[in-house]
């Protein structure tokens, strides 16, 4: 693999994972020493902020490195995102409740592959009001958190455990319909 | 107690008559609709036998299939289209898609190998109070519509690829084991099905740990296994 | 603007944007013609796929583009990501969406005389699930309706246009191949 490719791949990785990712995490995945990498980041880092063409950047945080866009694009994401009906945040909140419920213990990548919105601002809420909690991480790659629902949820909907919840439609029900 | 075997799952009365037809290597244009039609209401006997559901779209198909095979041992006048014409033309017709529906699962799965990201979430600040969240108005119900929107709209089922939740095992493989052959030294004979009805609880894998555990003691010791017709009792005998 | 920035903002507009966006919904946000839209975006998918230093693609669907990741990516991403995820259809929504694909528009009585099953309860879920809809009504008795695919279809499949769906092959077709 040459470095060309190498940068095509840490850009894929970027893009799918989202949030800032660890320079060890894609250093494990590459099989490369982090040394390198870091080199490839910044001369990727580099090259987006120059090139006009380029509508990304690489921002660092620390160790980590996220995609993002380029500042000066801001006012239209901002109106392109607005012509779209926008979900009141409780009703964000409802649907990453009713995920985290029924999936748990479940991630955020989970969450968001469901939703096909990003969740870590409503998720920061829903812990902020003690009705979700971390429950620990997956030893895998990115090191994700699980989420699972509290206590407080239990009694927020009335509920004595979480099997009470209402029993999802088997796979067979499913095929009937679909 | 009773068995629920999966027979094949067909998606309908054409589909079931391509596997009957498939299975034979029969030319599509000239079905043997007799022997056609004795197969494929065996096979409804057996969808019946196992409590499966059938549809009233299949007895249609019987009942046409035995009106085809009536009309074919009425003398042929001249110029008669072949009764069996117009099902081949449809069967034909249903093959095509359905050749289509397989193409298309391919196509499924390879645009599974390109990954997009969520949306930016910008509408939603994180300067947003976290008061303005309220949940009080909302039932469990509500909460339940709300996921099964979600996962019927994105089309998506998570696997959890980590198994988060491992059961521990209530019986093992050498425990059947040691209980089957304590039997089969007192009476010289077993029956599986007695044996799995001791049990005050049945569960599947009660069932299948005692099955595993019959085709343990074949590998090793010396008995004999019989079973008289498909689904009947397992009798174990020592040699 | 020049046509560099207006390709940064693009980029900016489908990385923000996620799933994919309609070139009309582009070229209100820009204001610039449609049609010069679809040239800048047929100049980067090509650039975008021939640069190896580049991990992004730009896949159109219909009238609609979105950014993804380059398919020869992919293991590495998965190893990232690590979660699976089951968007397969069962073979009653497939062998339906195969015949509204093909014949479409089309009623449900069209559908079900090939089938030789009923498919409410399948429509339905296709509607749900967004990969097919209702385009209009038939001036007979009943007033059957008309369905027909959407974007989220081709995209399901990977396709471009309905144009690249598999060739139908009739049965003398296939004595001839053999």
């Amino acid at each position: 693999m040459n470095n060309k490719n190498l940068k095509g791949i840490i850009e894929s990785l970027l893009f799918a994972w989202g949030e800032p990712l660890n320079i060890n995490e894609i250093s494990k995945i590459l099989n490369i020493k982090a040394s390198e990498i870091t080199v490839l980041l910044n001369q990727m880092s580099e090259s987006f902020e120059q090139d006009t063409e380029r509508g990304l950047i690489i921002q660092k945080f620390g160790n980590s490195y996220q995609l993002t866009t380029k500042k000066e694009n801001f006012d239209f994401i901002q109106s392109l995102l607005q012509t779209q009906v926008n979900k009141s945040l409780s009703s964000a909140a409802m649907e990453t409740l009713s995920i985290i419920a029924y999936e748990q213990p479940v991630t955020k990548v989970e969450i968001e592959l469901i939703r096909g919105v990003k969740c870590s601002n409503v998720i920061k809420g829903l812990i902020d009001k003690n009705l979700i909690k971390e429950v620990g991480k997956i030893d895998k790659p990115g090191r994700p958190t699980l989420y699972a629902t509290t206590d407080e949820f239990l009694k927020h909907f009335g509920l004595k455990s979480i099997d009470e919840l209402p029993a999802l439609k088997t796979e067979k029900d499913e095929e009937n319909e679909a | 107690m009773e068995y629920s075997v999966n027979l094949c799952v067909f998606q309908g009365p054409f589909d079931l008559l391509f596997h009957l037809i498939e299975k034979k290597e029969i030319s599509i244009y000239d079905i043997p609709i007799s022997e056609i039609t004795e197969q494929y209401l065996d096979y409804l006997d057996q969808m019946r036998q196992f409590n499966m559901n059938i549809t009233s779209e299949f007895i249609l198909m019987a009942a046409t299939l035995i009106e085809i095979k009536a009309h074919m041992l009425l003398p042929v006048k001249e110029n008669q289209e072949d009764p069996r014409a117009e099902l081949v033309n449809k069967l034909l017709e249903y093959k095509m898609f359905k050749d289509v529906a397989e193409q298309l699962k391919q196509y499924e799965n390879e645009s599974s190998f390109y990954f997009s990201k969520p949306k930016e979430e910008i509408a939603i600040t994180s300067d947003v109070k976290v008061e303005q969240l309220s949940l009080n108005e909302i039932n469990i119900y509500e909460l339940y519509n709300i996921y099964l929107s979600l996962i019927k709209k994105q089309n998506i089922k998570i696997e959890h690829e980590n198994s988060y939740k491992i059961y521990k095992e209530t019986f093992s493989v050498k425990e059947c084991m040691d209980n089957l052959m304590k039997k089969l030294k007192e009476h010289g004979r077993v029956s599986l099905f007695n044996t799995i009805k001791e049990q005050t609880k049945i569960t599947k894998e009660f069932v299948i740990t005692n099955f595993l555990a019959v085709l343990e003691i074949s590998n090793t010791q010396g008995i004999r296994i019989f079973q008289n017709d498909t689904y009947s009792d397992i009798l174990i005998i020592t040699m």
